[in-house]
């Protein structure tokens, strides 16, 4: 593989966080095959191809929190947000609008969300805790609202397309969710990596004051990761819409929940100022393998909670064990230069 | 489609809203009674981890991905499962519902009309309340919330049974099927004078059994299902009457038909109602 | 030597921070009663020791000996304050929240029972505050004090647990003259009672009052331990320099250019009032003064990052406007910051991310997408010009010794082609070969016509290098020398050139 | 009132967070005002009876938050302690156990969690945000595997004595249920305010490095603050006990979120060492108040949820706007001295 050509292997294992990453890769094949061996189907193409499918909204939802992580902040309102999303557009789409201005308006509505959130924060300057936890109120209260406390009815026929769109239809041989999943997190990947907003985002979540001391403008680019969350949430939602053919209002909960989870086992930090999207995908397919690969071995609800939380106490005290024994060695070096 | 564990053998999946109700627990008893005595069916329970139409879709798809030859499903809303239950027939995959339908063409349906228990519900408490002499006042319902069609459905049925009575009911509280959450709502009820309160589901019913102990007037409880809590709430006289569902029915038919159906026989009637017991005081 | 007398005894100390031997074999020894001075450069080593004597660091080998018992092992914190180490930190290090009293008291509070015993901690507060002879209520909270008064509540609480051994690293930076004279005579009265002092300060003109015995110290090495009376002035110095500051200071020529920069009564918040200079293209600007005389105030509030009341800022002959330092940067005026770790550097990120940072605008497409490949040769060429020790240019901006981290600072602002460039103490805490290669820097920097501010409280240093000083103190310019006219006591007399207190107090 | 008498009164104004509390107690008036005069049985004896019992168990988790946030950290696993302890003690009793047995094993095993939490945020340094999300999912897990992953049958007549006791009895005509909550509030208001524990718990939210070298033990002092969380939140689980006769799995769902707010509407800070349970009870009243006012009022679920999260952005936003404001005249007192 392309990782054994030598100068770019070097490259990848001097990236920060990339001992995390490699840990739960490996931790995500180990997982894979002890659910292999018990159960036969989880490797058949249908699975994989579902599995797949399952993992994609976790992955989304995983981008943006990692975008607001990886600044210094959090983003609680990802559940609600994707709640909002599905009611607004199911809603929409079941007063006769055509889907795809549904889409549209619904999109904007999350964006509204989301640049709320990132003024709040940056600019007003409320713990990022408090605000979003206050706008996760406010958009599932939306989302109850958009139809008036009710569910909706199907979207129906004309729906069909967007359906397929987002969730049924195939591309290649792989489902659509897949592909948009991708798409997205290649494009969120690139901006991350490869743009001076990307770099910005790094840099306000390593040191803020640093950071504006060097021209980054904190409040723009606070907002823009924000803006992205609530975008990918949105765009979960639709998924939702697409999934049911109706809008719940219940739907999302505790996503952004799941989301933090994703992104700190791919070794995100929640302290900011660290953390890949490559990491990020492991950890969301780490929590859907779990969810899969547990319903498949019959394991009840309870056990599925109690190892999925000591997975992911285990992995950040991993992280903090292999820092602080690196910090260790690295001033044994150093007393010796 | 994936391999089989005794190659004669039928896969045949239940899939519930969640694992949180010993409703469902009852359910999956009966499908494993059936499954037991059938001898060459493969059965397994997928519940998904909370109630929640992605994780049920989701549940689905695992379903037929792990090779199901036929599903026994209590659906959380009429239409949100419907596209996958598409692709799921598409597969080749029998349907059966348990509980609660979807729009979506099934071999057979084996559930309580939900409606008309409400209805019956509804009638127990007036009955009750004209035996005390009361024919007006306002009568209080506590709910799971607004999103699910079968507690929906009950709680219409209570309602059609009420039109043109003089009774007045209040906006129904939802309380997410927390009983320490109902009781607070239900006394809440009690304090603004209701004659009546209706639980639409085991927690609900807990809730409003705990409140009219506490209050100890005359307030009418009428609840929904059946647990050793309720059974212990109507032996002491706080609630009147509950709608026992048979859960272990649904799921015991649900499986033997699903059989049948597989080895080709043709399946009548569509809709099974497994009916609701009035459980009193009385007939415990 | 007459062991018993000695109630600190330090041999053979030797502390490593990364990339910095601190302490490399020192000794220090107190004996009751006295009061030490403890002197040396910035950077000498003189706050680790003390930190090391108060239990805050753990030395990595030598011993210690407390009031005659051998020190196993680590000290804790906890354990030297109850043998009777008391120390007052350099940096202010207080609980915002918690009032005067409970700050005071914190980590000892006085108990009746298992109950605080706040009325008597109060009463006592307000004893050891009316003994300094400060007028503060015991139940403010620290965080609404101003940091004069601060600082005298960290005196306080240390005066309070009554020490034995009592540290007061730089007490009076912050404290105003009154003040100041005022923990003078707290200090010859503890000395009265056999408390022994440990006093470090650079204000070399505040020894004579009150000190006794004098220990120098230089690049973390014990140099001397004398009375203070068998000392000159002149003597003191040279110790603690030790170098032949010839050497030092690698001046080129200056060849004056135009004006390029102004800035015209600028105004912003208490330490920055009215302040008005030039600075001329191809010459260095050193800019003196003593610890809080608001220099560093002054170029945040000129760059931006400190919202100005009032002042004109003027570049190449034209006003620009700057309300954040965006909009500096944007201009052509940039500053490397004196605080590395809080202001100057993303210490989680890499050497390579950390240096294109103010950059990214030349790096970036249009569209916003970074040219690695033009990063990496501007990366390269700043890591090769500053002579930048690292392992890779992916290693993290933390694993720096401080020397190199300050050439990090300082690198990313000169990959891009600014007009004006202002340093903020670029060569504190760091190296002599360090020092050598940030002034060779700027000396290209002035030969390629820059204008350069360089803001330093090392006298030696801004006497050596800079071609204009201007002094400041107070938030005021009290005055401007020529290279030629500059002394160190003609500039010691315009950095303590202070308003009369009394007369803005009444108005 | 004492209040009045000039000394303590002028030490009471110059408390750090007073003026947040003395806003949102004016808020707590208009509202209940409001409601009482939309509908007169708001005041009744019996509703208020009523809801004072239904703030009891919202103040009790509001203390815990308080707690745990005042040292700078959070609780993610309160709503799961709860669960855990209403299930466990359920189980216990349904399984003939003695109630105050069975009370005595619920907390400690609820002690456990806080133990833990304490131990992984100050001792493994785990940032809390992520130890605390891993042990929520862990007592959940407990929660449910406790009765064998279904809700307990009723706790029967044996339990009655431990069913009024928590709840249905009164004392002196209050339902034993505030009295609980008025007696813990006490204690553990007495332990934050006249106690060197109390003192510590401030100091370290403040400045922990200040404090650590000031002699205050940051493992200990920090652990105390999650095993108060844990403990009032097993309490609150054996309230719910109590007043269902049952185990439910779902109990206590979000109750975490619920005593956030309630302690920051109180005024406590969520960066650390600032706030008071004073406060934490008008955030708990101004909940409860909202939750049992709505309801007569008839309002939908979207409105309750919009109005609360709009009243919990408020509360921080003025709270960040007055210090900002007194930062301000700080500096030009600062500038005359
Ligand atoms: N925590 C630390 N980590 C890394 N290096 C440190 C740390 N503390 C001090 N140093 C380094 O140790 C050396 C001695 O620092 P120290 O603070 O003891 O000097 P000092 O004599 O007190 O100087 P000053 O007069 O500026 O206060 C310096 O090079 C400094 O950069
Ligand atoms: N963030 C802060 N918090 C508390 N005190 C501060 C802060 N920043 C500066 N000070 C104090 O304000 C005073 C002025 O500091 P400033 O850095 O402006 O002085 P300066 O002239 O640059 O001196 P030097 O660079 O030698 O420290 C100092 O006493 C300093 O300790
Ligand atoms: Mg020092
Ligand atoms: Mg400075």
């Amino acid at each position: 593989m392309v990782l054994f050509i030598e100068k770019p292997f070097k490259r990848l294992m001097r990236i920060r966080g990339i001992g995390q990453v490699l840990t739960v890769t490996a931790g995500l094949v180990v997982l894979s095959i002890i659910f292999g061996i018990m159960n036969p189907i989880f490797f058949s193409s249908r699975n994989v191809a579902n599995l797949l499918r399952q993992i994609a909204p976790i992955l989304l939802i995983g981008i943006g929190q990692s975008y607001v992580l990886i600044t210094g902040n959090i983003d609680l309102s990802i559940g609600s947000v994707v709640g909002m999303s599905t009611m607004i557009s199911a809603t929409l789409m079941t007063k006769g609008i055509n889907p795809w201005v549904s889409v549209l308006i619904t999109i904007i509505a999350c964006l509204g969300v989301g640049l709320s959130n990132g003024l709040l924060v940056s600019f007003a300057k409320l713990p990022p805790f408090i605000a979003t936890l206050g706008t996760m109120t406010i958009a599932r209260g939306i989302a109850q609202i958009a139809n008036n406390n009710y569910n909706t009815d199907s979207i129906g026929e004309a729906a069909q397309g967007l359906r397929d769109f987002f969730y049924y239809g195939k591309t290649f041989g792989l489902y659509n969710t897949i592909w948009i999943a991708l798409v997205l997190w290649a494009i969120f990947n690139f901006i991350l990596t490869r743009t001076k907003t990307g770099r910005h985002i790094y840099a306000i979540g390593s040191n803020a004051e640093a950071a504006r001391l060097s021209g980054v403008n904190l409040v723009s680019t606070t907002t823009k990761a924000y803006l992205v969350s609530a975008f990918v949430s949105c765009v979960v939602g639709l998924i939702t819409t697409a999934t049911s053919g109706m809008g719940t209002m219940d739907a999302g909960n505790s996503y952004e929940l799941y989301a933090v989870a994703a992104s700190v086992i791919g070794g995100v930090s929640t302290l900011g100022g660290q953390g890949m999207l490559f990491g990020t995908i492991i950890g969301a397919s780490i929590w859907g393998v779990l969810q899969n690969g547990l319903q498949f071995a019959g394991a009840p609800v309870a056990i599925r909670n109690i190892v999925i939380g000591i997975i992911v106490v285990i992995s950040v005290l991993l992280d903090v064990i292999v820092r602080s024994g690196r910090g260790a060695r690295k001033k044994r070096i150093e007393s010796t230069t | 489609q994936g391999t089989k564990e005794n190659a004669s053998a039928y896969n045949i999946y239940l899939i519930t809203m969640d694992q949180m109700d010993q409703h469902w627990v009852n359910v999956d008893k009966g499908a494993q009674k059936a499954a037991e005595e059938l001898g060459n069916v493969n059965y397994k329970w997928l519940a998904p981890d909370v109630k929640d139409d992605a994780k049920q879709i989701e549940s689905i798809n695992n379903a037929v991905a792990g090779g199901a030859d036929a599903i026994l499903l209590a659906a959380n809303g009429p239409n949100a499962v419907t596209a996958a239950l598409k692709e799921a027939a598409d597969a080749g995959v029998t349907i059966v519902y348990v509980d609660s339908a979807a729009n979506f063409p099934a071999v057979q349906t084996l559930a309580t009309d939900n409606t008309a228990a409400g209805t019956t519900a509804a009638n127990v408490m007036i009955a009750a309340l004209k035996e005390n002499g009361v024919t007006s006042g306002k009568i209080g319902i506590i709910s799971v919330n607004s999103a699910t069609a079968s507690t929906v459905a009950r709680e219409a049925g209570f309602r059609k049974a009420f039109e043109g009575t003089s009774f007045n009911i209040l906006e129904t509280q939802y309380c997410n099927g927390d009983a320490a959450v109902s009781k607070d709502m239900s006394a809440n009820f009690i304090t603004q004078g209701v004659v009546g309160l209706f639980g639409a589901n085991e927690g609900s019913t807990v809730g409003v059994g705990n409140a009219i102990a506490e209050a100890g007037t005359g307030v009418i409880g009428v609840g929904f299902d059946k647990s050793d809590m309720i059974l212990s709430l109507i032996k002491n006289g706080y609630i009147l009457a509950t709608m026992a569902q048979n859960p272990d029915v649904m799921g015991y038919e649900g499986v033997k038909t699903a059989y049948r159906a597989l080895n080709g026989e043709v399946i009548s009637p569509e809709y099974v109602d497994t009916g609701v017991s009035v459980l009193t005081k009385a007939n415990l | 030597m007459e062991d018993e007398a000695y109630i600190v005894e330090m041999e053979h100390i030797v502390k490593t921070f990364p990339g910095v031997r601190a302490l490399d074999d020192v000794q220090f020894h107190l004996k009751a009663g006295q009061v030490m001075a403890l002197l040396g450069e910035n950077g000498a080593g003189k706050s680790t020791l003390a930190k090391i004597l108060s239990g805050v660091y753990t030395r990595d080998s030598g011993t210690m000996r407390l009031f005659g018992k051998t020190i196993e092992g680590d000290l804790s914190p906890k354990q030297a304050q109850e043998m009777g180490v008391s120390i007052i930190h350099q940096e202010l290090n207080m609980c915002s929240h918690l009032t005067v009293c409970q700050n005071i008291f914190l980590g000892h509070e006085k108990t009746k029972g298992s109950l605080l015993d706040n009325r008597s901690m109060r009463k006592q507060a307000q004893e050891v505050l009316s003994s300094l002879e400060i007028d503060l209520d015991p139940d403010i909270q620290v965080g609404d004090l101003a940091v004069s008064k601060q600082q005298m509540v960290e005196i306080a609480k240390a005066l309070q647990s009554n020490a034995k051994v009592l540290i007061m690293d730089e007490p009076t930076s912050a404290l105003t003259s009154v003040e100041i004279e005022q923990l003078f005579h707290l200090i010859r009265g503890l000395q009265s009672k056999g408390v022994g002092i440990i006093y470090i300060s650079h204000r070399l003109e505040e020894l004579q009052h009150i000190v006794d015995v004098v220990t120098i110290m230089r690049d973390g090495k014990y140099i001397l331990e004398k009375p203070f009376k068998e000392l000159s002035m002149n003597q003191i110095i040279s110790n603690m320099v030790g170098r032949e500051i010839k050497e030092k200071f690698p001046r080129i020529p200056s060849h004056r250019g135009k004006k390029v920069f102004s800035v015209q009564d600028l105004c912003a918040g208490p330490l920055v009032k009215h302040i008005h200079f030039d600075v001329y293209a191809g010459e260095i600007l050193g800019v003196a003064g003593l610890m809080g005389a608001g220099r560093t105030e002054m170029t945040r509030a000129i760059f931006g990052a400190d919202p100005k009341e009032k002042g004109r800022i003027i570049l190449d002959g034209k006003e620009i406007a700057i309300s954040c330092p965006e909009d500096a940067i944007r201009h052509g005026l940039v500053l490397a910051p004196e605080d590395r770790k809080k202001d100057g550097l993303c210490v989680k990120l890499s050497v390579r991310e950390n240096i294109a940072l103010p950059n990214l605008d030349l790096l970036c497409s249009k569209a916003g997408i970074v040219n690695r490949k033009k990063e990496t040769e501007m990366v390269e060429k700043a890591i090769k010009d500053l002579k930048i020790k690292l392992s890779s240019t992916e290693a993290n901006a933390s694993s720096l010794s401080g020397g190199n981290q300050q050439k990090v600072v300082v690198g990313k602002w000169l990959a891009r082609n600014s007009k004006v460039v202002i340093f903020d103490e670029p060569t504190r805490g760091i190296d002599v070969a360090a020092k050598v290669e940030i002034y060779q820097l700027m000396n290209q920097l002035k030969e390629s016509g820059i204008a350069v501010m360089f803001i330093s409280s090392e006298m030696p240093e801004i006497l050596g290098f800079s071609d204009r000083i201007m002094v400041m103190c107070d938030g005021r310019i009290t005055g401007e020398l020529t290279r030629e006219e500059a002394t160190q006591e003609k500039i010691l007399e315009l950095a303590t050139q202070f308003e009369n207190k009394f007369e803005t107090q009444v108005g």
